[in-house]
């Protein structure tokens, strides 16, 4: 019997334990989010074939909701722990060899946290719990990007800082409000009391949340926070803000705007609001010249994407959304840690500087080439499939405006095509300027072998996508069907 | 043998040529050749056969088509049979180059998408394959690196706008008739509205035309030929962008039937003669422009689009004549466009990368073998009778003619004339006039590069004098498409409005010939002379000081350049700019001061409870 | 029947070089007349090119041999394809779209030989000769596409034949308006002023023909006459309704030639781009307006 | 004045999360907004507690027998209170640090003037 | 300009927030699950301290969460403090004088008493974990503030953390190791109002005072020794 509570419960304590085999040897800290994410990965994966036929309740102490705290695995829960499992897993692989600073402990431990705050979110069935869960990824991830403690860093950590914490107030003045009405914190609870957005009362909250999980999700005008601060944290944890951090914000404000209110009136706004942060994201990505603010704005246009999908809310767009999300996260991480390591030896992070490095560090370059292929969405890679599920998605309503939308985001697709290809071409078929040290040079295993793994996984799914379909076919269900949702937790 | 095998074979064949290339250059080598003439064999061993089969169903439910028919084989040949030649030509190209590795495996790959492409018998994996040639193409490209690099990204930019487009035709005709597999799909659209089929038609033209360089979707291909690596740019001009015309045949004939597509619209606006007449579009201005060039690759780059032209015009057109002329030609074109640019290829790989017209001349001394395939190649593009493309092109401009579009006609055949002007400046550029005394050492053309010219220029005189080889092919894809068949005998076209036969020109031509020759023989001997004994009134002509061929044309040049600006690239290009300018316009709302972004937040939030409580539009 | 045809050949290829040299005297003999000469007699061509087959030459190579004899039998193959009178021996093999494109050998011919003798005069002969050229086919592809529109054939012994019937083309108004549109153009095919650019012997020392000495300009010479031969001939089939026989068919074709060597003698020579501009502007306005005028009554 | 007494607690709190907003959105310098964002906290706090409220309740605490569970206020939002005050903590400490940094690294806290990450 | 922009933001969002607070009238009476929690709250956690029973028992995880919280700050405090350790200043501290240093040396141990006190009593009376700590905590600022020798030993108190933070977690896992949820109070419950009741309570309830004891301690430290 496995207990998704070992999720949260397992890395958690060994994030409590990192000081202590710090005082054994400070080599075994590094495994140690290796161990707990492996781990995770193995739990989520066990959990997946019991969570598809139907959704896993935990609660918490042997008291039953809406009393006590209640985890709900459903099947969208499992994809994004299986997700941030995964990606966090490479990641720390990759963490071995990059992360050389002193400090390691602390770094080890609040990377731990983050990703354990994310589980936690996806995975509560509870809005205060959901926010403490929150808190824990925020607080560690504004840590995370001061981690440097460069000039840059620490000014991108303050500003994430201030926006993220007036992200959190909303959220739990929204929560307050709530309470204040209806009483009760279990989200299924309150989903059940919960008819309509219509009313002033009910949409405040609801505001409070879109705004506040908003600031985390990074959706325009919300996203201010985001170039910055991806751009200038390391690299591995710009892989893991990137793919799994705003993910989580979006999953959080999705659950929301579905499970909570069930508002659909709003979607349309949420639609539109996608296409703007889409097209903004790329337009400004498209003027980058540093390659991780590239990156950042890339990924605050791929967030209005799924965005966009998730907001159609026909089983077709959320699935669409869904495995754009997937795509995302394998495909942004792929490309943090491949241009990380390429900036880690070129020592800048102008794109330029990148020049020649198909030459020098042929695999990195190959990676991050497919990675930008993927996100671009060309076959046979994983972008493709999302992008044609979240085209069907669009023209299956048959509305003008939805054919409307559908052409600025391709319009985006193209524009952010065009700063991709730019880099791939600075890669291969630039020279690069300062000769001397054009000598090839293998990256580290350690490097590597996360870089090859989620290329795997991109090749894989781009061109067996069924892999996954099926759950995130399940998992829109279960985001779509609030019903069932709130039978299945309060019976 | 099946259709899974070649494909696997090509795409397999494709990622080994990687690897083997890590052990040894040589057997790399062998190995590319090998797979190119494997596909070209096993392709031509499709013949007549027609067979369909669903080879993988794990993408999203679609299910992935493989078919085969005479008009896929039709394709499907002719792309591995350049590629074949092309490869060859590559093997001293490319060698002292970088990245050689990478070049044979994208080069295969390419090769291996078009040939997924022509066999794919449902509209996602055509895309798919469609894609991947698109980013290999744009792989490269770049190549070349310098110049190369704004033209791939020029051309990589257009193709993705073109399919994203696509994309949503294609999705749009899963939603509406729940299938995308050409057999399912073909008639379906018989009683969709002509708006819709407008709609879908614009959606794919734009992407099959960004493809097949239509005007004013042209403007990444002069770069992009030019720049990119000789054999490749014979790859790209002969076989690649007709995928783009492959495409349209598709669209047209197989999804759309030709029935609905030739009753779309009335008289002059409907959309078959608004599609002829962009395709008239694009073979007057792109052949004018390429009288400007003086980059030879340049000036073969506009003439691909001009001849892509007439393909577009004679398959828009619609009649079984045009049809079958426009397929013709693309047929034609694939030989004798990928000949010149291997010619010019010889040329550059032996003149280390000489491509200005202006300051080349002579080389039929040093490349003989060279100079007779860039003859024969410019008179195959030409047309000059008992070369190939002249039966393509007297098939369209005769149904043209008699089907009462003589504008059409006359567009069509002031190109002809367009284009004998580029090309004789080409090949009287490089291998006529003086040859400068730099050139002096060159040596001839390698094996491997002679090869392929020497094949493809017996190709296009075997083709121009025997028509009735491939028109018998395309009399039976057109059969397939539901059209009235010509009639076709080996020689030529025998039908009650005109009556074409090469043999009889052919004999007239070599018996004539003959006997000129023999005037020419019997009479009293000449001596041969050397380039500078030439008649100067009285003096000899300086060395290396007059080389005429500088500004061939110029005065026609001077006359007609001021209208010949390419706007159409200016356009595009502004439009770039503007998109970059209004991007760097927007990113300025992310000022640096965290005190506007805290300001964002709250009138977001202030925003939405504003319009909630007067409004209360949710 | 194969004999019939091959006699009709050897005809037809005789008659042409005896019209087309005689036609060549003539213009000599009445151009000096015009200039108050006496001028050469009228078999001077003949005498010339007997002579010239005697003459030493010098080859640069190759192509200088194969441009020139391509280049006459490119014309020569023309020949087959015109009616004179009954006889059409390649009636049956692609029309006028042929013509138009066999039309081309021969200069092509000339240009490649020139080409390969590398003399800087030779280049600017050649590259006027293709710029005149692209100047007159312009109308001329209009003129071919009015009349071949308005019989609605691209026979040309259809054509020919439909004459017959219905009276010369010249009585239909748009068809007037093209052979107007002809006549104008075809100083500019026989390189007659004020189109003469491409031999130029006063300018370019004969242009193309500079390095030709001998038989190459012997059969240079020839090549001209069967020019001279086709236009005409072209003309004479298209507007004049051909011949039944040879005599009356040759008999249009000296009026025409006389009216062009008239103009011929008292015009000066066109610099290159005002021939083209020129050639862009009349006889192409007046074809196109014949043209648009048979599509819309067609 | 009823409508002061009936709502009293609400006005000062969310009078405190005004004027905590106002400060993190108009303030310079880094230690105000800090501090806007810590009164944010504490007017969030205070509503909450403001919401478990009942008129005279006694605290949920059956520290003697005799307390009537009616009377006592809901501890729920008190619960809520305590994560809340902690999380304040942790994000005031966390903001406390980069504080000193940022002024480390730039000599100022003013806001405006740190601009480096833009665009 | 911007001041006034604010305000009038601001008021957008005071009437909206106005408006739904219409539905919250001040001082109801008891939410569900308040009332749930009250009535049977003592019954079945064992702690008349209905608040620590929500806060450990019911919203048990709530209170890992946030002790998690707590510790991301504080590692997340001392990374970002840390990385500039070689450059600081050592800045000379005046003494404090006899008196203050001997009074904070006596009430150091008091202190530590009363927050001891406070957070084993949690469950009996208001107080709790994280009160407790905070008291702990003050002890060792006074002791900062006082002596200016004195330090924490880095090591102990990582240990203390990583116990208290091990404890809860352990407990917790026990009672999903004898077949029941995770925090599961697993042990009896005695009678209510006693020292020994309320099962895990209070033995989660020491873990978190131990762990946010040291880990404010912890923040003081870094704030004090390394900026």
């Amino acid at each position: 019997m496995v207990n998704p509570v070992l999720l949260i419960v397992i890395p958690l304590g060994l994030a409590f334990v990192v000081p202590f085999f710090g005082f054994i040897s400070k080599k075994i800290e590094k495994f140690i989010p290796f161990v707990a994410l492996f781990f995770n990965l193995i739990v989520s994966l066990r959990l997946f074939p019991r969570v598809l036929e139907q959704p896993v309740h935990v609660s918490i102490g042997g008291f039953v909701p809406p009393f006590g705290i209640n985890l709900v695995a459903g099947p969208i829960g499992i994809l994004f722990t299986v997700l941030i499992a995964l990606v966090g897993f490479l990641v720390s692989i990759y963490a071995f060899d990059y992360i050389k600073e002193k400090d390691q402990e602390k770094y080890h431990i609040l990377y731990l946290l983050l990703l354990t705050g994310a589980t936690g979110v996806v995975l509560t069935g509870d809005i205060f719990n959901l926010f403490v869960f929150f808190e824990i990824l925020c607080i560690s991830s504004y840590s995370l990007v001061a981690y440097f403690g460069d000039k840059t860093s620490i000014e991108s950590a303050v500003k994430y800082l201030i926006q993220g914490a007036l992200g959190s107030c909303l959220i739990l003045m929204g929560i307050g409000l709530l309470y204040g009405q209806f009483g009760t914190l279990n989200m299924a609870d309150l989903a059940g009391n919960i008819k309509s957005v219509h009313s002033v009362s009910i949409f405040v909250p609801l505001v409070l949340f879109i705004t506040g999980f908003g600031v985390e999700a990074a959706i325009f005008p919300l996203n201010a926070w985001l170039p910055d601060a991806h751009s200038s944290a390391p690299s591995s944890i710009s892989a893991v803000l990137s793919g799994i951090a705003i993910e989580v914000g979006l999953y959080a404000m999705i659950r929301v705007v579905f499970t909570l209110f069930g508002a659909s009136s709003i979607l349309t706004f949420l639609m539109l609001l996608g296409v703007i942060t889409l097209l903004i994201g790329e337009l400004c990505a498209f003027c980058q010249e540093n390659i991780k603010r590239m990156l950042a704005y890339s990924s605050i246009g791929q967030i209005g994407l799924m965005l966009f999908a998730l907001s159609i809310a026909s089983s077709y767009g959320i699935t669409g959304g869904l495995f754009q999300l997937v795509s995302h996260t394998l495909g942004k991480s792929l490309l943090f840690l491949a241009a990380g390591y390429m900036i880690y030896r070129s020592g800048s992070m102008n794109i330029s500087s990148f020049e020649g490095m198909g030459k020098r560090m042929p695999y990195t370059a190959l990676a991050f080439t497919i990675g930008a292929f993927s996100i671009v969405g060309l076959p046979p890679f994983i972008g493709f499939p999302g992008k044609l599920m979240i085209v069907k998605a669009a023209l299956f309503e048959q509305e003008m405006l939805y054919t409307v939308l559908i052409f600025f985001i391709l319009l985006a697709t193209v524009i952010e095509g065009a700063y991709y290809f730019r880099v791939v071409q600075a890669l291969y078929f630039k020279e690069e300027k300062n000769t001397q040290n054009q000598k090839r040079e293998i990256a580290p295993l350690s490097i590597l072998i996360p870089i090859f793994i989620l290329t795997g996984f991109i090749v894989v799914i781009g061109i067996y996508p069924k892999l996954i379909t099926d759950v995130l076919v399940s998992s829109a269900s279960e985001l779509l069907n609030r019903a069932d949702y709130i039978k299945s937790v309060m019976p | 043998m099946n259709l899974i095998i070649l494909l696997a074979i090509a795409f397999g064949g494709a990622l080994i040529t990687y690897f083997l290339g890590k052990i040894s250059q040589k057997i790399r080598d062998i190995f590319a050749v090998f797979i190119s003439l494997a596909l070209a064999v096993i392709a031509a061993c499709f013949y007549n056969v027609s067979s369909r089969e669903i080879y993988y169903t794990g993408f999203l439910d679609f299910p992935f088509v493989l078919r085969v028919n005479t008009f896929s084989w039709f394709f499907a040949v002719t792309i591995a049979v350049i590629g074949l030649f092309s490869i060859i030509f590559s093997l001293n190209y490319i060698r002292k180059r970088g990245n050689t590795d990478f070049y044979y495996s994208m080069m295969l790959l390419v090769i291996a998408s078009m040939i997924g492409i022509v066999l794919s018998g449902d509209l996602v994996s055509f895309y798919i394959f469609w894609e991947i040639m698109s980013w290999s193409t744009f792989l490269l490209i770049s190549y070349n690196r310098g110049p190369a690099i704004s033209a791939g990204m020029k051309y990589i930019i257009m193709s993705v706008t073109g399919s994203v487009v696509m994309l949503v035709g294609i999705v749009s005709l899963y939603l509406h008739y729940d299938t995308l597999v050409y057999t399912e799909l073909s008639g379906l659209l018989n009683n969709a509205s002509s708006g819709y089929i407008l709609f879908i038609i614009i959606l794919f033209f734009i992407a099959f035309g960004v493809k097949n360089a239509i005007w004013p979707l042209h403007v990444w291909l002069p770069p992009a030929h030019s720049e990119a690596p000789s054999p490749f740019s014979s790859v790209l001009s002969g076989i690649l962008i007709k995928i783009g015309t492959y495409g349209i045949i598709l669209l047209i004939f197989v999804i759309i039937q030709i029935n609905v597509f030739l009753n779309l619209g009335e008289g002059i606006l409907s959309v078959r003669y608004i599609i002829s007449i962009i395709g008239v579009i694009t073979i007057l201005i792109p052949t004018f422009i390429a009288l400007l060039q003086d980059d030879a690759k340049r000036l073969l780059a506009w003439s691909t689009i001009a001849q892509a032209g007439y393909i577009i015009l004679g398959i828009a057109y619609g009649t079984s004549e045009s049809v079958a002329g426009g397929m013709f030609h693309f047929f034609n074109h694939a030989i004798f466009k990928s000949l010149l640019f291997m010619v010019v290829g010889a040329v550059e790989y032996r003149t280390n990368g000489v491509r200005d017209l202006n300051s080349l001349g002579g080389l039929i001394k040093k490349m003989p073998v060279t100079f007779i395939g860039g003859l024969i190649g410019i008179c195959g593009l030409i047309g000059v009778p008992l070369t190939n493309g002249f039966v393509s092109k007297w098939l369209i401009y005769k149904t043209l003619i008699l089907n009462n579009s003589p504008f059409l006609a006359f567009a069509a055949l002031l190109g002809t004339w367009g284009t004998i002007l580029y090309s004789y400046k080409l090949i009287h550029n490089m291998f006529l006039g003086q040859l400068p005394e730099k050139y002096e050492k060159i040596k001839k053309a390698p094996f491997s590069m002679q090869l392929p010219i020497v094949i493809l220029s017996l190709a296009i005189i075997f083709f121009g004098i025997i028509p009735g080889l491939p028109l018998h092919v395309i009399n039976s894809i057109e059969s397939g498409f539901g059209m009235e068949p010509l009639t076709i005998n080996i020689w030529g076209i025998a039908s009650d409005t005109g009556t074409i036969n090469m043999l009889n020109i052919f004999t007239a031509v070599l018996v004539i010939g003959i006997m000129v020759w023999l005037i020419f023989k019997v009479s009293k001997k000449s001596t041969v002379i050397g380039q500078y004994d030439n008649y100067a009134a009285g003096t000899t002509v300086p060395k290396d000081k007059y080389n005429y061929s500088v500004n061939f044309y110029d005065p026609l040049c001077r006359m007609i350049s001021p209208y010949l600006k390419d706007f159409i690239d200016d356009f595009y290009m502004s439009l770039a700019r503007s998109i970059k300018n209004t991007g760097n316009g927007i990113r300025r709302i992310y000022t640096g001061d965290v005190g506007h972004y805290v300001i964002y937040i709250i009138l977001f939030l202030a925003l939405l409870i504003f319009i909630q409580i007067n409004w209360e539009l949710w | 029947m194969v004999m019939n045809t091959i006699l009709e050949i050897i005809i037809i290829i005789l008659l042409a070089a005896i019209i087309g040299l005689f036609f060549l005297g003539l213009s000599r003999k009445i151009m000096a007349r015009i200039h108050w000469r006496y001028g050469p007699p009228i078999a001077q061509p003949v005498i010339d090119i007997i002579k010239l087959f005697n003459q030493t030459s010098m080859s640069h190579g190759k192509l200088f041999n194969f441009g020139i004899i391509f280049s006459l039998s490119g014309s020569v193959v023309v020949l087959l394809f015109l009616p004179l009178g009954e006889m059409c021996p390649l009636s049956s093999s692609g029309g006028l779209l042929v013509i138009l494109y066999c039309m081309l050998i021969a200069p092509l011919g000339l240009a490649l030989s020139g080409g390969e003798a590398a003399n800087p005069i030779t280049s600017i002969g050649i590259s006027r000769k293709f710029l005149l050229a692209f100047g007159y086919e312009l109308p001329l592809l209009l003129i071919l596409l009015t009349v071949m529109t308005h019989f609605n054939t691209i026979s040309i012994v259809d054509i020919v034949n439909m004459q017959l019937q219905t009276g010369w083309s010249f009585q239909h108004l748009p068809l007037l308006l093209s052979g107007i549109a002809y006549i104008l153009i075809l100083p500019a095919i026989l390189d007659l002023r004020p189109f003469e650019l491409i031999q130029a012997p006063q300018e370019i020392s004969s242009g193309p023909m500079i390095e030709y000495g001998g038989k190459f300009l012997a059969l240079a010479t020839i090549q001209h006459a069967f020019n001279v031969f086709i236009s005409l001939s072209l003309f004479t089939n298209l507007f004049l309704g051909g011949a039944e026989n040879p005599g009356y068919f040759f008999l249009k074709m000296l009026i025409v030639f006389i009216i062009l060597l008239f103009v011929n003698a008292v015009t000066p020579r066109f610099r290159i781009e005002q021939a083209i501009k020129f050639l862009w502007r009349w006889p192409a306005l007046l074809a196109f307006a014949g043209l648009i005028i048979v599509s819309v009554t067609g | 004045m009823t409508f002061l007494s009936e709502y009293i607690y609400y006005i000062g709190a969310f009078g405190l999360i005004f004027i905590g907003l106002y400060i993190v959105l108009v303030k310079k310098n880094l230690i105000k907004v800090i501090i806007g964002l810590s009164i944010i906290d504490t007017g969030i706090n205070l509503f909450l507690i403001t919401i478990g409220y009942i008129r005279d309740g006694t605290a949920p605490v059956f520290s003697k027998p005799g307390l009537k569970a009616n009377e006592m206020v809901d501890p729920v939002p008190q619960a809520l209170v305590l994560t809340a005050i902690v999380i304040g903590v942790a994000i005031l400490a966390l903001a406390i640090s980069l504080a000193v940094k940022l002024y480390k690294h730039h000599g100022t806290l003013n806001l405006r003037k740190i601009n480096e990450q833009k665009w | 300009m911007r001041k006034l922009f604010v305000i009038l933001l601001l008021l957008i969002i005071a009437g909206g927030i106005t408006l739904s607070l219409k539905e919250i009238p001040f001082g109801i009476p008891k939410t569900k699950i308040g009332d749930h929690f009250i009535n049977k709250g003592v019954e079945e956690t064992g702690s008349v301290n209905i608040v620590t029973s929500v806060v450990v028992g019911y919203r048990g995880f709530d209170t890992l969460g946030e002790i998690t919280v707590l510790f991301a700050a504080t590692i997340g405090l001392g990374a970002v403090i840390g990385t500039f350790r070689k450059n600081s200043v050592n800045r000379e501290v005046e003494a404090a004088s006899l008196i203050v240093y001997t009074g904070c040396r006596f009430l150091f141990p008091v202190i530590l008493l009363v927050g001891t006190y406070i957070f084993i009593h949690g469950h009996l009376t208001p107080g709790g974990g994280f009160q407790g700590g905070a008291i702990i905590a003050s002890a060792f600022l006074l002791m900062y503030l006082g002596c200016s020798n004195k330090r924490i030993k880095e090591n102990l108190s990582k240990t203390v953390e990583m116990i208290g933070g091990l404890t809860f977690i352990a407990v917790g896992i026990i009672g999903l190791a004898i077949g029941q949820d995770f925090l599961f109070n697993f042990l009896p419950k005695g009678e209510p109002a006693e020292l020994l009741s309320a099962g895990i309570i209070p033995i989660v309830y020491i873990a978190i005072g131990l762990k946010v004891g040291s880990e404010l301690a912890g923040i003081i430290d870094n704030l004090i020794q390394k900026s």
